[in-house]
């Protein structure tokens, strides 16, 4: 059923009886063409992309629990494209672009609401790297603002300027930037998904890999049986050193706890993404009206998908240095998801070793924003064989061959991305 | 040819106000006092000296040095555990300085002068463990931190060695060592920390 | 969190600073481009009981090596990680 | 002057009759006593609308007494200490109170956003997922500002909090939470175990459920009881109690966080106190006593204000002697419920009517119905009439399908009790279900918490004082104290006999989260659409996402959602819990870290001189460092750094570098040591020399630089970056005991020991024969380049000095120890007089070293090689280093990568600017061409014009070309020439003269 004003407001005349299941509850068949190991964002997108762009529908994804009940579930909700190093600034644009007509795209309001995205400086250093930032941005076509004191004053007036230990200086500012609901983007991929004709498989969780003579990948094992696949593609974020070592392989990725926040619901405060320059602090407010934020992740391996206090007292000083006016809001929840943090700070899109399987992870902190590019380049590269051009740097071999794309410059120690 | 004074200057010498602080009309339940000049020698084991080291200091200051957290008073010097194999001679009137110390010690050891890197803070009086317990994350309670006990450890996140000295009128008195360049910004911390409880400053020539 | 440091006792985790895996060891000089890629680029990431290296910074500057399980976070062992990175010579 | 208190008792309570106090909701004065809460004392005043509902605008009345309140929210207090969402159940009230309803306009009573409930057969859960979509451009200009002004509930102060906060450390064997008859008999037997004892209480007064519903405890009246053992847990030393105060979470290795309203209960904190306190508790063991919430039944219209939960009716009755209503109703499914009967009439207040949903009311309650004439009606409550003024008539449907109507004006309601299962839960740890009381109780708590009484489902009087009390004197051996703990107090066990309902089906909307507004038949919406998973329910619906987190819906959600999908109520699971168990303020995590304390400042040992002599100051890193030093009439910093140039350039000058990391390198083996840690070697170097070095990351990119200076034999002084002083520490540490354990080698920061200052240009030797002993020799013969040795200063004084030069011109380094170093800076400026010598910043420092073409932090970007730099030919081909084998792939060592170059523009008059970007000229930029970037630049006196350094592709073998500066984002575009980074005395014969 097509969703829109009209169709609600029949619905209302039925009180609301006739809504089909947004999703089919698929049962797995013996073969697909395409088998996606994972029901959050970037799988339920690839799924999509390889069926409405690639003409591929015998797909199915497969999700140990429920749909979205990873990272696609568990982030502060921002979009923006706001990277400065040649393999990112692309990649990242092409998923705003593709934000941009998502609503259409799936008739599911995902709420992508482009309020706007800035990242405070508070010295010349952090102005200059900004504006190198920015530069880059422009050059590849991106909208970015370098905001000086005076700008940042009048848009966002509440910020601390008389007495702050680090006082801001000026911002970079992307207009396009902003956030979306991110339970909505997992179902509504998963009701376009699925109305094309993939399978949404959930509690359906991979325990290894089904291999032929060469060692070809031929299909998954699964806690609901075994499934042939003639590729299979991980995008699994977190947990993918524990997917590839069921394959044999070893990632430059390393699990992190990052923990979020989230307070009760106020009336409007806060206009679209304020990240803190001199701290680790980026909010936001939700359409609900609670203040999300957020911060560093904890700094230690983890699958816990819960963190500690250090680094929520952390983010609250950078909340209190940055904006005062907060100090009487209340935190209302924290949570933590596992992080794939790569050794480069950024992702890895590409085949493995083993034939037939096929990696999308690294994402480190930042996937959510990349879900609609993550599900178009994988989808790509599942129906093509051949990285899409504005992926193409996301190869695997580049850590050995020193191709780094490394946005922070901390070299190979993923709890410093 | 100019007069050149060579007066030193302690990191705190502006952030110090000598008096009261804080909450007034109660007594201070917290005294702080400030150690000024004062020799301060890490001494550190050589590769596999450690033994010789222990022997050759237990002959230098008639005790043995700490090989665990903790102070420890000998007769005109207080030696502090600050990690393994390694400790502080604190001292004053230069009877345990870079010279000194050298011709004993300086061949199972190697030597740094940190006399000029720390200040030194005396804490006290019926609130200092109340105060204290929002500057550090170790336990103070009298069974856990007794007297003589030392810690490496960190206040707002900079390095400190603390430790117990001898009870003074029955209250137990902490010894703060602090980074130089970071101690007037701590001092402000531990002055917000005790207002509440009304303060009592001042500073020491003596320990 | 808290770490019991071999040397100075309990504490709290804001006085150690993460490193990572305490598996891999580092190659003796000579060793190839891919050896040395090996060490300082892939992890086995376990989901369950690992050793890693913690740095007590803020406390006595040792170096340890702390057994903790990834899932829980528990911590089973700590030890002075003591030339637990050196290359194996002649291994 | 305040209104009547029309619904107060005449006597009892535990609110203090002889501390009247003035108050004033939305408006309008109120009186109450000191022990009321707002909600009570609002209650006492007859006041029955209390707040309107997040997406209905329903109104609604007070439901609970304690921190699991969805309605009764209020914003408290006013300007700057404006508290949005305040619970009016736990808001203590004070003098001068002042509480406005929110959500709502322009008044509560009439909210013009009530018009939302005509829309509500649209606004069913997640209707915006299937709408708002056109057009694209409307979501944010239209829909999306309309959502979020109607969202939200109360509104923050949006100025800065006025109040401190501050945080602090415990410890302790056993930690409770709760001071109700299980968290005493807890705290008695821990403490007289011997064990230290913190016991966490909510509240601002002890007791628990005694407070309310009393009991008696070995033959005491609870009242006299807990008195007794409040005085004999304050004469225990080890055991300490924080009222006001909320265990919300627990972290890994037994750390607790808990959040005491230190000032809460007064107008404004007193001067020198905070207002709120964040405690870190560590402790040994665990026992969670922290109760049981009663949950609501979902029937129509059981939202209507004057719906009560039965527990906080007579809570409001016995321990506060406010009367929410005259003739009660109760509607329950269990026996606990009829307490409030009990009380009730103990309180002289009527009872219209109790209808139970079970099949059996025992004969004790039969013969009290008859006793005291009211009906007991076997059947639910299927509807609610009333509206904002309250309750007027109850539906009710008996068992057999006939209907009732009762007259009442409140009615309580009992659907049974949930633990509180979040602590025990925070560690992912899910609760199993227990049939007899249908609820889910503690399971996988976290390593050393036990949950007792009423939190463990044992609800009890009895139950809770022998199990809080083994609780205690288990977790007090456990942690190694076996003291006598004595014997247990003793009490009867009620009977707890309930039969499940949750929802009670009929006509009207029948709400199970509300403050959500979430129907009953929004949850079988979300089975219909398939969010059948506990988890899709909450993030579809929204339920138990508010304020209350759900503490009075999440069982009733999930159980209607077990009905209409088929399944039991545990196989259809919880939600993962999550802490904070009760909203914290943001303030009370930050503590002191905020405004300028936000963290610590490091002052330079000259740093008071230079705050004399009027310097500005600019934040690096930590460091506070002089930027420059205006003089009057200067009209900006170009013309102060300027000045400060050429008087270096031009005589001499001085600089603070104090924020250098500087480690005391020991040992025998500490040049082999550097040698491995530097892509050079250090090992040759002489003792009395200097060298500059560059150190690796393992993965081949440069780490840091620095000077290194040989003092003896087998010691070193090393010096870092301002940035990296204590990484590189941290790293050489690594190096250190884990790489190279055979080394001999000892490390020491001295970063903080040595004052040290750079004295720069021509006359810095005549400046230096002033203030050093003349038997120094400091000619070039006596003192040469990159040397380093120890000199005696006129006074005696001894100082290090090296010759060294970051500025280009001839110049020393020289360092006293710490204390010396304000003298210092006052010395050189008496030393220097007469050459007209100059103090200067690090604005100057930094055009002086462009000038050079030295790398500093913009190039030291953690991305470029050494060879990058230009620094290639360092890196030693006969030793290993950190970092060698990896700096030798292919990318990073590839012939068109991005290196260091100096850049000029071609208009000399034109200014630059780092982050611009290079484009070879007469080319339209694109990714495709986007060649490097400009990292730093300076108005060079020297040169007259701007000048810059650059990263940029094969940029070495591009010296001469012009080429394009694109800067967009300033909207600059303009050509400069590549050229040599080392603009200023190139050969160098300047700093070595």
């Amino acid at each position: 059923m097509k969703y829109s004003i009209f169709s609600l407001a029949r619905a209302a005349l039925s009180g609301h009886k006739n809504w089909q299941r947004t999703w089919r509850d698929a049962t797995p068949k013996d073969r697909y063409d395409v088998v996606i190991i994972g029901g959050g964002g970037h799988g339920l997108a690839t799924a999509w992309f390889l069926a409405s762009e690639y003409g591929i529908k015998n797909v199915a994804v497969l999700e140990k629990g429920w749909i979205g009940s990873g990272n696609a579930g568990r982030n502060t909700t921002i979009i923006r494209s706001n990277y400065g190093l040649p393999g990112n600034t692309g990649f990242y644009e092409l998923s705003m672009k593709l934000w941009e007509r998502m609503e259409q795209d799936l008739n599911y309001n995902a709420m992508v609401s482009q309020r706007g995205v800035i990242n405070l400086y508070h010295s010349d250093a952090q102005r200059d790297a900004y504006a190198r930032r920015g530069n880059t941005m422009r050059i590849n076509g991106i909208d970015a603002e370098l905001l000086d004191l005076a700008a940042v004053r009048k848009m966002i007036p509440f910020l601390n300027f008389d007495n702050a230990r680090f006082p801001v200086q000026g911002g970079l500012l992307q207009r396009r930037g902003g956030t979306a609901r991110h339970d909505a983007v997992v179902w509504g991929y998963a009701h376009a998904a699925s109305a094309l004709g993939v399978d949404i498989i959930q509690n359906c969780e991979v325990t290894g890999f089904v291999r032929d003579a060469n060692g070809k990948v031929t299909g998954v094992e699964t806690s609901r049986g075994k499934i042939g696949a003639g590729k299979v593609g991980m995008a699994v974020a977190g947990s993918s050193s524990r997917v590839a070592a069921m394959a044999g392989l070893r990632l430059p990725i390393e699990s992190h706890v990052l923990q979020a926040f989230v307070s009760e619901a106020i009336k409007p405060l806060i206009p679209g993404v304020i990240t803190f320059g001199a701290g680790h602090f980026y909010v936001s407010q939700s359409d609900k009206g609670g203040l999300v934020f957020g911060g560093d992740i904890d700094g230690y391996n983890s699958y816990a998908q819960r963190g500690n206090m250090p680094v929520m007292e952390d983010v609250c000083e950078g909340g209190m240095a940055l904006m005062p006016m907060i100090g009487r809001v209340r935190l209302l929840r924290q949570w933590g998801g596992i992080m794939d943090m790569s050794m480069d700070g950024s992702p890895i899109i590409d085949k493995t070793p083993v034939d037939g399987l096929y990696i999308n992870a690294g994402w480190c902190y930042g996937g959510f924003k990349a879900t609609p590019g993550s599900g178009f380049v994988f989808a790509h590269l599942l129906a093509r064989d051949v990285l899409h051009e504005e992926a193409a740097r996301f190869r695997l071999d580049r850590f050995r061959t020193g191709a780094m794309i490394d946005e922070k410059g901390q070299g190979a120690q993923p709890n410093l991305h | 040819m100019a007069e050149f004074s060579w007066a030193p200057r302690s990191s705190l010498e502006k952030a110090l106000v000598a008096g009261a602080h804080g909450t007034r009309g109660i007594e201070a339940g917290i005294s702080l006092t400030e150690i000024r000049n004062f020799d301060l020698i890490q001494v550190m084991a050589r590769r596999g000296q450690a033994a010789e080291l222990a022997k050759v200091a237990k002959a230098r200051f008639g005790v043995a040095a700490p090989n665990a957290p903790k102070a420890i008073q000998t007769s005109d010097a207080t030696l502090i555990w600050s990690g393994p194999d390694q400790f502080f001679v604190l001292s004053k009137g230069g009877k345990h300085t870079m010279q000194t110390l050298a011709t004993s010690l300086s061949g199972p050891a190697s030597l740094s002068d940190q006399s000029h890197a720390r200040v030194l803070i005396s804490i006290s009086d019926a609130k200092a463990r109340a105060m204290l317990a929002k500057l550090s994350s170790i336990d103070l309670h009298p069974d856990a931190f007794a007297v003589g006990a030392a810690a490496a450890t960190s206040m707002d996140h900079t390095s400190v060695t603390l430790w117990r000295g001898g009870d003074r009128d029955g209250l137990a008195v902490f010894n703060l060592l602090v980074f130089a360049t970071f101690a007037e910004s701590l001092w402000h911390m531990i002055l917000d920390s005790a207002a509440e409880y009304g303060v009592d400053i001042g500073h020491s020539k003596e320990f | 969190m808290r770490i019991v440091c071999p040397f100075c006792g309990e504490r709290e985790l804001g006085e150690f600073t993460y490193l990572g895996d305490a598996k891999p060891v580092r190659p003796e000089a000579g060793a190839s481009e891919d050896e040395v890629f090996d060490y300082v680029y892939l992890r086995d990431n376990v989901a369950g009981e690992t050793s890693e290296y913690w740095y007590h910074g803020g406390g006595c500057r040792t170096w340890l090596k702390v057994t903790r399980n990834t899932l829980t976070h528990e911590i089973s062992s700590v030890e002075p990680a003591a030339g637990a990175g050196a290359a194996k010579v002649g291994a | 002057m305040a209104g009547a208190q029309t619904h107060r008792l005449g006597n009892a309570g535990l609110i203090d009759r002889s501390a009247p106090l003035n108050f004033r909701f939305d408006g309008k004065a109120f009186s109450g006593f000191q022990g009321d809460t707002l909600a009570s004392a609002l209650i006492a005043n007859g006041v029955k609308l209390v707040g309107r509902s997040f997406k209905y605008h329903r109104p609604r009345g007070i439901l609970t007494s304690g921190s699991e309140e969805p309605n009764a929210l209020v914003e408290l207090r006013t300007g700057a200490r404006r508290e949005p969402n305040t619970k009016a159940t736990t808001a203590e009230l004070y003098e001068g109170l002042e509480a406005a309803s929110q959500n709502r306009w322009p008044s509560l009573r009439h909210d013009v956003m009530s018009v939302n409930q005509l829309f509500a057969p649209i606004f069913v859960a997640g209707f915006y997922y299937k709408t708002f979509m056109w057009p694209a451009k409307f979501w944010e200009a239209i829909y999306e500002p309309a959502i979020r002004r109607a969202a939200g509930l109360g509104r923050a102060a949006g100025i800065a909090d006025p109040d401190h906060y501050d945080k602090a450390w415990a410890h302790c064997d056993v930690l409770i939470a709760g001071s109700g008859p299980a968290g005493l008999a807890a705290a008695l037997s821990a403490g007289r175990s011997g064990a230290r004892v913190i016991l966490c209480e909510e509240d601002f007064t002890l007791g628990g459920r005694l407070l309310s519903d009393g009991g008696t405890i070995d033959g005491l009246p609870a009242a006299a009881w807990l008195s007794k053992t409040l005085d004999e847990l304050a004469a225990m030393p080890d055991v300490r109690i924080i009222p006001r105060t909320t265990l919300f979470g627990v972290y890994d290795g037994g750390t607790y966080g808990a959040i005491e309203r230190v000032n809460d209960h007064l107008p404004s904190p007193p001067e020198h106190q905070v207002r709120q306190r964040l405690w870190r508790i560590v402790a040994r063991r665990c026992v969670v006593a922290a109760g049981a919430i009663e949950r609501p039944i979902v029937f129509a219209g059981n939202d209507t204000p004057g719906v009560m939960m039965a527990s906080a009716m007579r809570t409001y009755v016995a321990r506060y002697a406010a009367t929410p209503a005259k003739r009660i109703a109760l509607f329950t499914n269990n026996e606990d419920g009829w307490r409030t009967v009990e009380t009730a009439l103990g309180a002289g207040l009527q009872i219209a009517a109790v209808i139970d949903a079970r099949p059996d009311v025992s004969p004790a309650h039969r013969s009290l119905a008859s006793k005291s004439g009211f009906p007991v009606l076997h059947g639910s409550v299927s509807g609610v009439d009333g509206g904002k003024d309250g309750v007027r008539k109850i539906a009710v449907s008996l068992t057999g399908g006939a209907r009732a109507e009762v007259e009442a004006d409140g009615l309580a309601v009992s659907g049974g009790w949930n633990p509180a299962v979040g602590l025990t839960s925070y560690h992912r740890g899910r609760p199993t279900w227990r049939d007899d009381i249908a609820a889910f109780v503690p399971d996988g708590a976290p390593p050393g918490m036990v949950a007792a009484g009423a939190a463990n489902g044992d609800f009890g009087l009895g139950a809770c004082l022998s199990q809080g009390f083994a609780a205690g004197a288990a977790a007090a051996r456990d942690a190694g104290h076996n003291g006598k703990a004595g014997i247990a107090p003793v009490a009867d066990d009620e009977v707890f006999s309930l039969t499940p309902l949750w929802h009670v089906a009929g006509k009207g909307k029948a709400f199970v989260d509300y403050q959500h507004d979430v129907t009953a038949s929004d949850i079988e919406l979300a089975q219909r659409e398939g969010f059948e998973s506990v988890e899709h329910l909450k993030r579809y619906t929204t339920l138990g996402m508010a304020t209350d987190q759900g503490k009075t819906s999440n069982v009733a959600g999930l159980a209607i959602m077990a009905a209409v999908s088929g399944r039991s109520i545990p196989e259809t699971g919880t939600t993962i819990y999550r802490p904070p168990y009760v909203p914290v303020a943001i303030g009370a995590f930050a503590g002191h870290h905020r405004d300028e304390t936000f963290h610590a400042t490091r002052l330079t040992p000259s740093h008071h001189w230079a705050v004399e002599q009027g310097a500005v100051f600019v934040d690096t890193g930590l460091w506070k460092r002089a930027q420059w030093y205006p003089r009057a009439g200067e009209k900006d910093w170009l013309e102060s750094v300027t000045r400060e140039v050429k008087a270096v350039r031009g005589g001499v000058g001085f600089c603070d570098v104090s924020t250098l990391g500087k480690i005391d390198v020991h040992g025998s083996d500490a040049g082999a040591f550097l040698d491995r840690v530097y892509i050079n070697t250090f090992s040759n170097l002489a003792v009395g020399k200097a060298r500059y070095g560059l150190m690796l990351r393992e993965d081949g990119i440069v780490y840091d630089d620095g000077t290194t200076s040989r003092l003896a034999e087998d010691h070193y002084f090393l010096t870092t970056t301002t940035a990296k002083a204590g990484l590189v520490m941290q790293h050489l540490e690594f190096c250190r005991q884990v790489l190279f354990p055979e080394l001999d080698v000892q490390l020491t920061s001295v970063s903080d020991q040595w004052a040290q200052f750079s004295i720069a240009g021509p006359k810095t030797r005549d400046l230096l024969k002033e203030i050093v002993d003349p038997a120094e020799d400091l000619s070039n013969e006596g003192f040469p380049f990159m040397g380093a040795r120890e000199v005696t200063l006129r006074g005696g004084l001894k100082a290090r000095l090296f010759r060294i030069s970051f500025s280009g011109e001839m110049a020393f380094e020289i360092s006293v120890p710490a204390r010396f170093g304000d003298a210092m800076a006052r010395n050189l400026m008496l030393a220097g007089a007469p050459f007209g010598v100059t103090p200067y910043g690090t604005e100057a420092l930094g055009v002086m070293r462009v000038e050079k073409g030295h790398i500093a932090g913009p190039e030291l970007s953690g991305t470029t090689t050494a060879a990058d730099l230009g620094l290639g030919k360092m890196m030693s081909t006969k030793k290993d280093y950190i970092g060698r084998v990896m700096a030798g792939r292919e990318a990073l060592v590839a012939p068109d990568r991005q290196v260091v170059v100096g850049i000029k523009p071609t208009d000399k008059a034109r200014r630059l600017r780092s982050g611009a970007h290079i484009i070879p000229k007469g080319q339209t930029p694109g990714p495709g061409n986007d060649q490097g970037y400009v990292t730093s630049v300076c108005f060079s006196p020297t040169s007259d014009q701007w000048i810059g350094l650059a990263l940029v592709e094969r940029g070495r073998e591009r010296i001469g070309e012009i080429v394009h500066a694109h800067d967009p984002l300033r909207g600059e575009d303009y050509d400069v020439e590549l050229c040599n980074p080392v603009f200023y005395d190139p050969d160098g014969g300047r700093q070595r003269g």
